[in-house]
């Protein structure tokens, strides 16, 4: 199915704020202004994208510690996902979280994680919740190449199997987990675990927009069938080191720079699309634009927002309700 | 009142609030038993037959039997939790979650924190605990102090049978993660359990008895030892108050204290290890908060730190019996300083 | 590779005595004088002897909770493994463990296992072991079907590739975790799974012990020269109820006459070896003889032994030393 | 003496150690890091750079990364010191020690006692604990109660350059399980450290100062803010003793009480949570043992029972400081009956 006009641009304004806000992210963390550590998107914009194009209200994603591509294509919005990160009052989590935690249950954003392989036994039961109480959503679990060799993920696929889940398992396969590649880490072949299960599971070019969500269409019509769960095992790219501090010396520098000219999905989805002459290079332009507006507003916001004063909020939020002492 | 069995209670709780809320869900390993062989469904009704009857009644949808995958489905719970269901998920001995620790200590128990309060993870992770079964090193943990160390769980552990039916309504219909821990050697007990359901509040000990002498705080399968023990001492003049605090976490310091205030002489008494246990954080708060009042030693029934053993002579020499409570409770109320 | 006529007798042994202790122990459990549960192996005796036969001195294994029958084809004594059993002074494990705790690190025995997938990540251990300290020993993971679902069961495979370790995983499919049937709790297929980590893998008839032992025999050889793990998935049959305690009403008895009347791995044996004339039938009866007299003894002798002193060993063999208290 | 981080201090500890037995082996995620890159081999040596220049000295037979997936090689690790190697694992952040516990807690820590004192477990299983790096509730709990909680452990938290090694020396060639938790906040810390291979004795706290008005014992990254507060408390007349126990388990009860009575006032420092954690535990043994010899309430300074938060603000807030401690003190100091 060929994707709009409206569907592309949308697309596009997706991947570039999520770049854009990764590029400030980083500049931040540069001038110390990133009080933990943040581990950024950039690279990987078309999954995220293709990927929650496909979904509709209700539905929901479990995410990872790379989590704000996921955050922004899920909508939500920038300003507190910065606040959230220089670690203020306004943030998504009101400061309490970081950009390890970023959550919002009513965008179906079931919360960036700080443990690898996390997620997958999350989004079986938001997806047995939909299935109970027969909503139709469906659940998509976002997780790297390193966390298929966690023990989470082979129980996950095989309970959603069992339980026949509307579940999606979205491999990003950035090549690497921490400083570990996947060529040492991944014995075998993703899409052969997840066949293993008798799950449908194919193999998808993270770097092309379009085959994303076309995949992840097909994936989640399935699901929201009745028909189950499945896995793409998607090949990205991870453009920064690891987090905010890693200096990144496992990769050439000549390997980087080839990676960033060439295996930028940006770049390539704004060569498919005006080369084909679905969208023009000004409306992506303006778009540009647009989105450093937004982003140079969430800087200014976030920076300027007061700190969570303890006296008032270190203790809230534990429990919605405690008869003891916190 | 009608009696029933610690089992009978729980199983009537659980077919009371499935019944009101369609949203509450059950599921763990055998939850039903016998899926895909030709013989009995629901054979089991979980491994100590809690859940049986269930699936009879509310169907496969919301009655679930797993893999043995315990961290798929403890972190199922609580996703399955923070969209909308309060599942009551079981792990059939509380030892197995060293494979599952992560889901409820770094998942259920931290969301509502992490996320700035937006998370509500209404779940209730049932598994039974305890020594007695001769069930050796792996099957017999204690391991409530493990959940009571961390924020965000609150933690439940019934002594009686009208307890264990009013705490589990309340963990069911409670908005925060709850661990509740049934001793596997409390199943065939009885005692009166009303027929209608009813709340037993957390953070509420109940005054088992009163007495001026000593003030004994006991936990789970322990508060009829403890029962025991103050016959016992009666016998000899000495009469004990007994608190049972019924959860850990929260826990009902103001009872603890004011009785600690009262007798002035306090023994706490607990069948989990005794490092980091819940005697030693009943002791901490009393020897720090009701300081002033205490004329003895705060003193400590526990096993000792070894893993639970096999062999029947030593597993009754490892839990702490009515002996070892009422001579301890016999310290504590003669010492004079 | 055909067995030898004292490669068969010996099998025959090992097999029969497994049978006929596991009798024993449910007698014993049937009398009340098993302390705690006890999962028993009868049904499944020609996978543990297969598999056994294949390995040397020097080589491991690790267990489950259905731990007898590696035990004995392990070499363990059966006398003070009923004592154990029995929860006596004289026991394997000085009445300490039990049933499900059985070990002997002597004869490579890494204990059974009361925790579902707790073996396989020790088996990496051993193997690694093996393979630093240039022992060519391997090491043999027994689980069973449930197990396969343990996420510590996908780590291993993984790790074991990784790594290149000297590692035979055997599962042991009887059908049946307690009360949940594997073809409820095992989506997909097994023998895919293993191939899904690049892992060699075969499908094995457990009621067969040649079969078992070929198939082994090959797999350990790889290992042992270097070419890393392999599984093998073994159909076989549970006999008894999950444990002493099950009444084991979700298999109908009709269901469960013809299991013992046709798929009994010592008949198959017998019937497999007097028929092609390798062992005559009267030299299988005094084998029989001989383990029911072994076993007399292994009963009278565990009865009369004495309980642990609590006095003397409750607080012993925690440490191997600890300036603290116990 | 020679200066060096806490960093530098275990790192040379591995060196040795390393050298001196061949049998030690260490692995864990991104150990070398750069595996399978086309940039520099042992990129990371740990993400805390702990196990820097290893792979070059002892080769990729000994130095070993692992995948993702802890459960599996940490009970890789119990396997390997069964079958007589002594493997030093690690988890980079002890809070993923949820996914991982049972080969901790119901293996390795039980193997000894389960097979009736036939196993020996050799291995020391590190990893970073602790709040102040803004890395919120996943990545900041301190957790050695869990640890200590369960029988067949030993754990060992370090304060300083020089225990750091000596302990992790001991930990190594010790026969039984160890728990080595770093301070991720301590890494760069400097002080003295002799060259030489050392051990530092479990079970022996190390008194930091004496004094005669008040015991503060303390533990980790708390033992240099117990000596803030106790130059503050000298300027104002009171003086403080400062024990660091260095292990939690074996604890060194008899050094403790000892002071205790001389001091007849406690107050227990602890950066983990307060429910069944080690202040608790300390004050606990306190109050049974010392009782007769206490002048004042046994204090206790945790944080608060609330996951750790990321905000900078909160999280200064959560941790125990040194005017929370001083004023503890001061308290305790000052108490009259
Ligand atoms: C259980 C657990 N183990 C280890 C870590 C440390 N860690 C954080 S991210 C990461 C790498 C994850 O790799 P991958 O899944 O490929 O995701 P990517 O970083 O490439 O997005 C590791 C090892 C963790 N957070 N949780
Ligand atoms: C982690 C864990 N979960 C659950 C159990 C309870 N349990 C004991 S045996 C068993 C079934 C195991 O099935 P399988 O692996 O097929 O072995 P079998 O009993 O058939 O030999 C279960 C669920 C356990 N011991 N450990
Ligand atoms: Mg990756
Ligand atoms: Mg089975």
């Amino acid at each position: 199915m060929q994707l709009s006009r409206d569907d592309l641009l949308a697309a596009y304004r997706t991947m570039r704020t999520i770049r854009e806000f990764e590029s400030r992210v980083h500049a931040e963390a540069q001038a110390g202004r990133v009080p933990g550590s943040t581990h950024l998107y950039a690279g990987q914009e078309a999954v995220a994208t293709g990927v929650c194009m496909a979904l509709r209200e209700g539905d929901t994603i479990a995410s990872t510690h790379r989590g704000h591509g996921h955050c922004i294509a899920m909508g939500l919005d920038v300003g507190p996902m910065m606040a959230e990160i220089l670690g203020k009052a306004t943030g998504t989590c009101k400061g309490k979280g970081g950009s390890m935690h970023i959550a919002d249950l009513e965008k179906g954003m079931l919360g960036a994680n700080g443990i690898v392989g996390g997620g997958p036994p999350l989004v079986c039961g938001a997806a047995l919740a939909a299935k109970t109480l027969g909503t139709g959503a469906v659940s998509v679990c976002f997780s790297g190449d390193g966390a298929v060799n966690q023990g989470t993920t082979a129980e996950s696929l095989n309970l959603s199997m069992v339980w026949t889940l509307p579940v999606i398992f979205v491999v990003e396969d950035n090549g690497w987990g921490e400083a570990t590649s996947a060529e040492f880490a991944v014995a075998g072949d993703i899409v052969e675990r997840a066949r293993g299960y008798g799950m449908p599971a194919v193999r998808v070019d993270g770097l092309s927009l379009t085959e994303v969500h076309e995949a992840a269409r097909e994936a989640v019509g399935r699901a929201r069938e009745g028909g189950g769960p499945s896995l793409l095992h998607v090949k990205t790219e991870r453009f920064f080191g690891h987090f905010n501090g890693d200096v990144d010396t496992y990769r050439s520098e000549a390997w980087k720079a080839e990676q960033r000219a060439n295996r930028d999905c940006i770049l390539r989805f704004r060569a498919m699309a005006t080369e084909a002459g679905l969208v023009a290079a000004e409306d992506l332009d303006s778009i540009d634009r647009e989105v450093a507006a937004l982003l140079d507003e969430a800087v200014r916001a976030a920076r300027a927002a007061p700190e969570p004063d303890p006296a008032r909020v270190l203790t809230t939020d534990v429990y919605v309700s405690y008869e003891g002492r916190l | 009142m009608p009696q029933k069995t610690f089992r009978a209670a729980l199983n009537e709780a659980l077919h009371q609030e499935m019944a009101a809320d369609p949203r509450v869900v059950i599921f763990g390993e055998d939850i039903t038993g016998g899926v895909g062989g030709d013989g009995e469904a629901d054979a089991w009704g979980g491994a100590f037959g809690v859940s049986k009857g269930l699936l009879a009644k509310f169907g496969p949808e919301r009655v679930l039997d797993t893999p043995i995958s315990e961290s798929a489905f403890v972190g199922a719970a609580a996703g399955a939790a923070l969209m909308g269901l309060r599942p009551v998920v079981e792990i059939m001995f509380v030892d197995f979650i060293g494979v599952c620790l992560d889901q409820v200590m770094n998942q259920a128990a931290k969301f509502r924190y992490m996320f700035g309060g937006k998370a509500r993870t209404p779940m209730v992770l049932r598994a039974t605990f305890g020594a007695g079964a001769r069930s050796a090193s792996q099957h017999s943990q204690a391991l409530y102090p493990i959940f009571t160390h961390i924020p965000g769980l609150k933690v439940v552990v019934p002594s009686n049978p009208a307890d264990a039916k009013g705490l589990l309504i309340q963990a069911i219909r409670d908005d925060d993660p709850v661990i509740f821990l049934e001793h596997k050697m409390l199943y065939d007990t009885v005692g009166e359990v009303p027929d209608k359901p009813y709340v037993t509040p957390f953070g509420e000990a109940r005054v088992v008895r009163e007495g001026d002498d000593v003030t004994i705080v006991a936990l789970g399968r322990m508060v009829g030892r403890a029962e025991e023990a103050a016959r016992t001492l009666a016998a000899e003049g000495i009469q004990a108050t007994i608190l049972d605090p019924r959860t850990t976490s929260p826990l009902d310091a103001d009872t603890i204290l004011e009785f600690a205030e009262e007798t002035g002489r306090v023994v706490v008494v607990d069948e989990a290890n005794p490092r980091c246990g819940m005697a030693a954080d009943i002791a901490a708060l009393v020897a720090e908060e009701a300081f002033g009042a205490l004329k003895a030693p705060i003193l400590k029934v526990t096993p000792p730190h070894t893993p639970v053993p096999y062999a029947p002579s030593l597993e009754d020499a490892y839990l702490p019996d009515a002996a070892r409570i009422a001579e301890a409770a016999r310290r504590a109320a003669r010492y004079q300083a």
